[in-house]
């Protein structure tokens, strides 16, 4: 079991590390993305062997189902001129490498001297454990407040993205609302008097 | 082999966070690109997170996941929404075209 | 000692009159600003009258105090109350504002009831930096007074004011900023209260003293000023218009000096003491070097302005050195400087009002034509001078008698400007009044309206009344002063 | 006297009052009053003053009673706890200074009504003089320092604005500046003084002062390092220098000749008779202090003998009538001034007393000439006046043999009384001032009578126009200077015991003994008609005679004479004709120097250095260093990006190192 968990650790690991390397080198921006959902699966895979199936699953349902997919769609849709985009690849590469170098050295000898290499393993997850249960007891109770706030930003951030992307083009018919709430009875309907000379 | 312990997974943090910062040095001329390092960042810290919860016994750190993936999502939203305006003016997605803040 | 808040009303009368004024506008032709303001301004003066008739010259104890909490969190009060120092200068502001709006009543052209206003609210916030006690209190009245002026200058001034307004602001912005690091560092080291009786009392160590005087120096010397600092009058004073003037040199340099008797002196008196030879030296710099460039001068106001320089010299000179006769006879400087040069401004104005131009080589004659300004202005010109008879006089004299007591050579250095004053002073009268009459213009000039001689006269009945008799106004000064002098004597420094 | 029987009745202190409020009231109202009363305003202050020379004959015979006063007015001021009064001092050297200076300005009061008739300034020149005869006798009667320096710097004052007077002309402004400015650098001096005595005596009161000098003897300062000198020797000669001012002694002698350009009668009121006297007077009243100090008399005795023969010799190449008198007028000063050196006090008060009388009267007479010249003050444009003048030149020839120094003129006594004073002294430099004054009187007869013969005698050089008009002044002048005439006659003859030789004047003085040549030759006076015998067989008299006599021999009787000595001495002429060269110095050193300086301070100190570099120097920086980083602010988003990550990096690193 244990050497389940380990080496699973260190092929989900290795798989999520190689595809976020794939995600900042690859030419095209499809294969970025597509390398990203590998990494999401990935990370998700992770999660789960945390104990976290909840996030684990809700990163797959939320980020692959629906970010990246927007992501793609973007991609795909934008008409973008690939080559412009590559030019100068590698000029700030030994820069980048370089800081991120440092920090991952520094990070890592944090990490290996500092005591937290002797946090005790916790025990096995009992059987019963119900992430999501625990979580949601936690969310709507004492967490009630930023969650009805995280729930505030992402409506904003629906009405922002729509209000962004939506444009009137002259050509196009639509719909004036208020105008048609507005119509009074005169404005439509005209009585003719029908009955005419035949009287 | 024992089993992988917090450092471990600190470790995978850390090089997922300097992946994503040298594909912001590389990319920077592609926003989507951009983002998607940002994203990686992202996840970086929230596998932190979720290692600390883990080894701390505390559920904070994954309510903390929770927000973070919230707000995240709705980042990549706005920042794609701008995106597709801003390729929508310009024909370009292309960063160094961004210049409007230059003085 | 009675306390029924005369001095809050001697600020908020003005401040809020101002506002009313400000309120009427320019209706009537500016008549109806132009009385109203007469009238809080007459009140207003009428209102510090009671101080002194009501003043006890044989106490050193703050008189008319009140005090009431403001911010208690921060322990800042709404803490007033006056003393022989500063008691002359609510009077000499509240005096002073009246003339200046009598002497605004027709020459100024555009925005008359804001012009007036700006001047009364001045008046009520340097009414308040006067019988401030409390630091906090002390600085708000010490930075709202530069608004006022600010627009005074740069709304009124002359074609180059936005610099000079400019430069003004941030030249004693500037300084007073690092007077208020300095009142909270006192706040934490005091502990409990912003009150300056209580600054005055709390040991300091002997470096923190230097630093917190060198702080208190840069704000007052800016605004005295005091030589290098001084660069800002000379502008300003050319580009505000005659009111304007009259305050900033009448009133507005005696802050500074004020602030070294009510601040430096009594809270770092260590610090004054090790640092007397850099502010003797800086005096006796403002009384020589500035006393020739003022020779040289081609404006008539710069001229003046270079002047109140050089004799705000004797001020700093005369608190540095220590000695009572010194010390009075700064505080009689400044009190006389108040008149002498107010009467010098106004009386620039009033050729400024007939020729519009203040070039010295554009006037030469003028007391042909107005024989009574001519002999006003002479009177005021001995008084810059430092004629006996003259407030200018009794200053000076005392200054150097007291310096000659500690060091004689400052005292020897600062008597040339008895030379100097002389020179730049009498050429300057030379130039404008005497002479032939070369320019056509000058012949036309009438001579003084009755609105001038009333304003001008008052002020040369106080120049002559204060040098022919000074001791009333040195007699509410001693305790004062000797009291501020024992508390300089003794060493702050915590053993 | 009758007449002053009734002042008894008023407390002392009234009367003393009453002697400078006087004229100042006669001021007030000619000054305040002028623009309605015009030609009338002479009343007020001729009235002003006689009352004040009346009042002032009483006070004179009170003192011969032996009544004196010292006493305050009013409290001035308080510095610390230190009281400073205005008050009064009257004893027998002020009484005598009072009926000096009352006399001549009534003199000169009512000689004005004629010479300045028709004057636009008429009613000003009232308010002037009798102010200024106010603030003279608030000087001779102070009590204290303060009130002293008051009265100096106020008859300053009222020299400056009665030499500029005529103020539309350029060179009456620049003379009154001048002579406003030297004063100054004399009253510099004079302050320094009085705070020196103010630190050491502690106190400004004659009384407390004088009686803390003997206890300063001794006592050293130093001014200079490595310099100790007496307190005293330094206080008498910091109030010499305010003396040198006034009484105009070399060097600071050159505003008095400039001094000319004012009107006449002020002239001889001020520039002879009284304030150029002050310093004299002020020396004498100090004399407690000055006779400490055998350095400081040794100065004063010396500079004055060199004013009182180099003075005298300029004057005889002027031109201008009034410059030659205002020369002489240097001169007897420096008369004055030898004798203060010498400790001849009341030899001093006394020539001053005489020459107020016999130079007031020339400058009058001259006044009257110019007058009649209409205003030509050349004398090589005058000539043979004495037919048309004759009260004029008899009066004038009065004055010219009081000044020469012929007996029984009033001149006569002082002056030989100095001589001889200064010879029998023993301060140091006491021989060569002898043999400078001995000099001197040869040449005082010689430009005297040079000036006399070219202005009355000998052909008439003036143009026709004015010849035609030649005439005799009106009355309103010729009677003050037939009243004048008068004591330059006979004032030597009968002041000398009790002024001169110092019995009447001892109250005031206090002269050591070892130093006092006065009373030496008083321990063997016979009588003034004795002294008068035993002049004429002294040195100075002949040469007076002499000088007289080389007068006639040029001016009369030899017309080639004076013109070939000049060019047979041209470079002495030169250097007098350029006045030792003073003027000039002064002008390229002092005058140009301050203007130089005060040039340089503005532009480059305080607009370069400090505007320019400092204060606008360092809102450029701002500016420069604001467009220099504002590059930083490259606008793309990237570099704001790397820049965080560095940062963040950077930070780490940072406590990795420092804080780990």
């Amino acid at each position: 079991m244990l050497l389940t968990t380990t080496l699973l650790f260190y092929v989900f690991s290795a798989v999520l590390l190689l595809s976020a390397l794939l995600v900042i080198t690859a030419r095209n921006p499809v294969y970025s993305a597509l390398y990203l959902v590998l990494a999401f699966f990935n990370a998700a895979a992770l999660f789960l062997l945390l104990g976290a199936e909840f996030l684990g699953l809700i990163l797959i349902l939320v980020y692959v189902g629906a970010v990246m997919v927007l992501f793609l769609f973007v991609v795909m849709m934008l008409d973008i001129n690939l080559t412009r985009l590559k030019e100068g690849f590698l000029r700030y590469l030994p820069l980048g490498l370089a800081v991120a170098i440092v920090g991952v050295l520094e990070m890592v000898s944090v990490f290996w001297v500092a005591p937290l290499g002797r946090v005790p393993a916790p025990g096995p997850i009992p059987a019963d454990a119900d992430n999501t249960r625990a979580l949601g007891q936690l969310l709507y109770t004492h967490y009630l407040y930023p969650f009805e706030i995280a729930a505030v930003i992402l409506l904003v951030a629906i009405i922002a993205a729509i209000a962004l992307t939506l444009r009137r083009r002259p050509d196009t018919k639509s719909q004036a609302v208020g105008r048609q709430v507005a119509v009074a009875v005169k404005d439509r309907l005209r009585m003719v008097d029908l009955r005419g000379p035949r009287q | 082999m024992t089993a992988p312990n917090l450092s471990q997974w600190l470790i995978l943090g850390a090089l997922l966070f300097s992946i994503g910062v040298v594909g912001i040095f590389l990319n920077r001329k592609n926003v989507i690109i951009l983002l998607m390092a940002i994203e990686i960042l992202l996840l970086a810290v929230n596998i932190n997170f979720v290692a600390f919860s883990r080894y701390l016994g505390n559920l904070e750190g994954q309510i903390f996941v929770f927000f973070v993936l919230t707000v995240a999502a709705a980042e990549a939203a706005i920042g794609l929404a701008i995106l597709v305006v801003y390729f929508r003016n310009r024909r370009s997605i292309n960063v160094e075209d961004i210049d409007e803040l230059r003085g | 000692m009675y306390s029924f808040g005369i001095l809050s009303a001697a600020i908020w009368v003005p401040i809020v009159g101002g506002f009313l004024v400000l309120s009427l506008g320019d209706r009537a032709g500016g008549n109806l600003a132009r009385w109203a303001s007469l009238l809080v301004s007459v009140a207003t003066f009428a209102i510090t009258l009671p101080l002194l008739t009501g003043f006890d010259t044989q106490t050193a104890a703050m008189q008319f105090v009140e005090r009431i909490p403001w911010i208690p969190s921060f322990h800042i009060e709404y803490f007033l109350g006056i003393d022989g120092i500063s008691l002359w200068f609510i009077l000499l502001t509240s005096f002073l504002t009246v003339l200046v709006v009598i002497s605004s009543w027709r020459n100024v052209s555009s925005r008359l009831s804001q012009y007036l206003a700006a001047f009364l609210i001045m008046d009520g916030l340097m009414i308040g930096v006067f019988c401030a006690l409390d630091a906090i209190l002390f600085y708000v009245f010490w930075e709202a007074m530069l608004i006022p002026m600010f627009l005074i200058i740069g709304v009124w001034g002359g074609p180059r004011r936005v610099y000079a307004t400019i430069k003004f602001f941030l030249y004693t912005f500037l300084g007073s900023v690092l007077m208020l690091v300095a009142f909270l560092y006192l706040y934490f080291h005091c502990g409990d209260s912003f009150s300056l009786l209580a600054f005055q009392r709390i040991p300091l160590g002997a470096s923190a003293q230097i630093w917190i005087f060198l702080a208190f120096l840069i704000a007052f010397a800016v605004k005295i000023p005091m030589w290098p600092v001084h660069t800002w009058l000379p502008d300003a004073h050319v580009e505000a218009p005659t009111g304007g003037s009259v305050i900033l040199a009448a009133v507005m340099l005696k802050m500074g000096a004020y602030g070294f008797l009510r601040l430096s002196l009594p809270i770092t008196p260590d610090a004054s003491h090790q640092l007397a030879w850099l502010m003797i030296t800086l005096s006796l710099i403002a009384i020589v070097y500035i006393a020739l460039i003022a020779v040289v001068q081609k404006d008539m106001k710069k001229l003046i302005a270079y002047s109140s320089i050089a004799h705000m010299g004797y001020v700093t000179l005369g608190f540095f050195v220590f000695t009572q006769t010194a010390v009075e006879g700064a505080i009689i400087q400044m009190l006389s400087h108040g008149f002498v040069s107010a009467a010098m401004f106004l009386c620039v104005g009033v050729l400024y009002d007939r020729m519009h131009t203040r070039e010295i080589e554009a006037y030469g004659g003028v007391a042909n034509v107005m024989p009574i300004f001519a002999s006003l202005m002479m009177l005021f010109a001995m008084g810059n001078v430092g004629l006996p008879g003259t407030s200018g006089f009794v200053g000076e004299f005392m200054v150097v008698l007291g310096t000659y007591q500690a060091y004689p050579w400052p005292a020897i250095i600062a008597a040339t400007g008895l030379i100097t004053g002389a020179a730049y002073t009498l050429w300057l009268f030379k130039r404008v009044l005497f002479g032939g009459i070369v320019h056509a213009q000058v012949a036309a000039l009438n001579d003084l309206n009755g609105r001038e001689i009333l304003v001008l006269g008052s002020l040369a009945g106080l120049v002559l009344l204060l040098g022919v008799w000074p001791a009333p106004f040195l007699d509410v000064v001693h305790v004062s002063v000797a009291h501020l002098l024992q508390q300089v004597s003794v060493s702050k420094i915590p053993s | 006297m009758e007449i002053f029987a009734w002042l008894h009745s008023l407390p002392p202190i009234w009367v003393y009052l009453l002697i400078p409020l006087a004229p100042l009231a006669g001021a007030l109202v000619a000054g305040f009053g002028g623009w309605a009363l015009r030609e009338r305003a002479h009343w007020a202050p001729i009235l002003g003053v006689a009352f004040a020379l009346y009042l002032s004959i009483f006070v004179l015979l009170e003192v011969l009673h032996g009544v004196s006063f010292y006493g305050n007015v009013y409290t001035w001021a308080v510095f610390g706890n230190l009281p400073v009064h205005i008050g009064f001092d009257i004893d027998s050297l002020t009484a005598v200074m009072l009926v000096v200076v009352t006399f001549v300005s009534l003199c000169v009061h009512i000689y004005t009504i004629g010479y300045m008739h028709g004057d636009p300034g008429y009613a000003r020149f009232f308010s002037y003089i009798a102010l200024f005869t106010f603030s003279m006798l608030m000087l001779v009667m102070a009590n204290n320092f303060l009130q002293l320096f008051f009265g100096w710097e106020a008859v300053g004052l009222v020299s400056y604005l009665l030499i500029g007077f005529w103020f539309t002309r350029e060179s009456a402004n620049q003379a009154a500046l001048k002579a406003f400015l030297v004063n100054r650098v004399g009253d510099f001096g004079f302050l320094i003084g009085i705070a020196a005595i103010y630190h050491y005596c502690g106190s400004l009161d004659y009384r407390t002062v004088f009686a803390a000098v003997p206890g300063l003897v001794g006592q050293t300062v130093t001014i200079l390092p490595g310099h100790r000198w007496s307190v005293l020797t330094w206080i008498a000669l910091l109030l010499f220098i305010g003396a040198m001012g006034k009484s105009a002694q070399v060097p600071l002698h050159v505003w008095l000749p400039e001094s000319m350009e004012g009107p006449t009668p002020i002239s001889a009121l001020i520039h002879a008779a009284t304030m150029v006297t002050a310093g004299i007077f002020m020396v004498s009243r100090m004399s407690p202090i000055y006779e400490q100090s055998a350095t400081a008399l040794s100065v004063v005795l010396i500079i004055g003998a060199i004013t009182a023969l180099f003075m005298g010799l300029i004057g005889l190449v002027q031109n201008d009538i009034k410059r030659i008198i205002a020369y002489s007028t240097l001169s007897q000063l420096g008369y004055m001034t030898a004798a203060l050196g010498a400790s001849a006090f009341s030899a001093a008060i006394f020539h001053l007393m005489t020459h107020a009388f016999f130079k007031a009267l020339l400058f009058l007479a001259a006044g009257s000439v110019i007058h009649a010249m209409e205003n030509e003050q050349d004398i090589r444009k005058m000539g043979g006046l004495r037919r048309h003048m004759p009260i004029t030149y008899l009066t004038f020839l009065v004055g010219a043999l009081a000044l020469s120094g012929i007996p029984p003129f009033a001149g006569f006594f002082s002056k030989d009384l100095i001589i001889e004073a200064v010879g029998d002294s023993s301060m140091v430099g006491a021989h060569f001032a002898y043999l400078l004054l001995v000099v001197g009187a040869l040449v005082t007869a010689l430009y005297t009578f040079r000036m006399f013969f070219l202005v009355f005698h000998g052909k008439q050089r003036m143009d026709e126009h004015t010849r035609a008009h030649l005439h005799e002044s009106p009355g309103v002048i010729t009677l003050p200077l037939i009243v004048l005439a008068i004591p330059s006659l006979l004032a030597g003859w009968f002041f000398i015991a009790p002024v001169g030789l110092g019995d009447f004047l001892d109250s005031s003085l206090q002269i050591r003994a070892q130093w006092n040549t006065v009373a030496e030759i008083a321990s063997h006076w016979q009588g003034a008609g004795v002294f008068l015998l035993h002049g004429l067989q002294a040195w100075p008299f002949w040469l007076a005679i002499l000088g007289i006599a080389l007068a006639v021999w040029f001016y009369l009787l030899h017309d080639g004479v004076p013109a070939g000595l000049s060019t047979l001495l041209a470079p002495a002429t030169w250097v007098l004709r350029k006045k030792y060269g003073f003027d000039a110095f002064n002008q390229w050193v002092f005058v140009r120097g301050a203007l130089l300086f005060g040039r340089r301070f503005w532009h480059w100190g305080d607009e370069s250095l400090i505007d320019g570099a400092m204060v606008n120097g360092s809102a450029r920086m701002v500016a420069r260093a604001a467009l220099s980083w504002r590059r930083l602010q490259t606008g793309y988003i990237y570099h704001y990006a790397f820049v965080m990550i560095i940062g963040l990096v950077l930070f780490m690193t940072y406590f990795m190192i420092w804080r780990g």
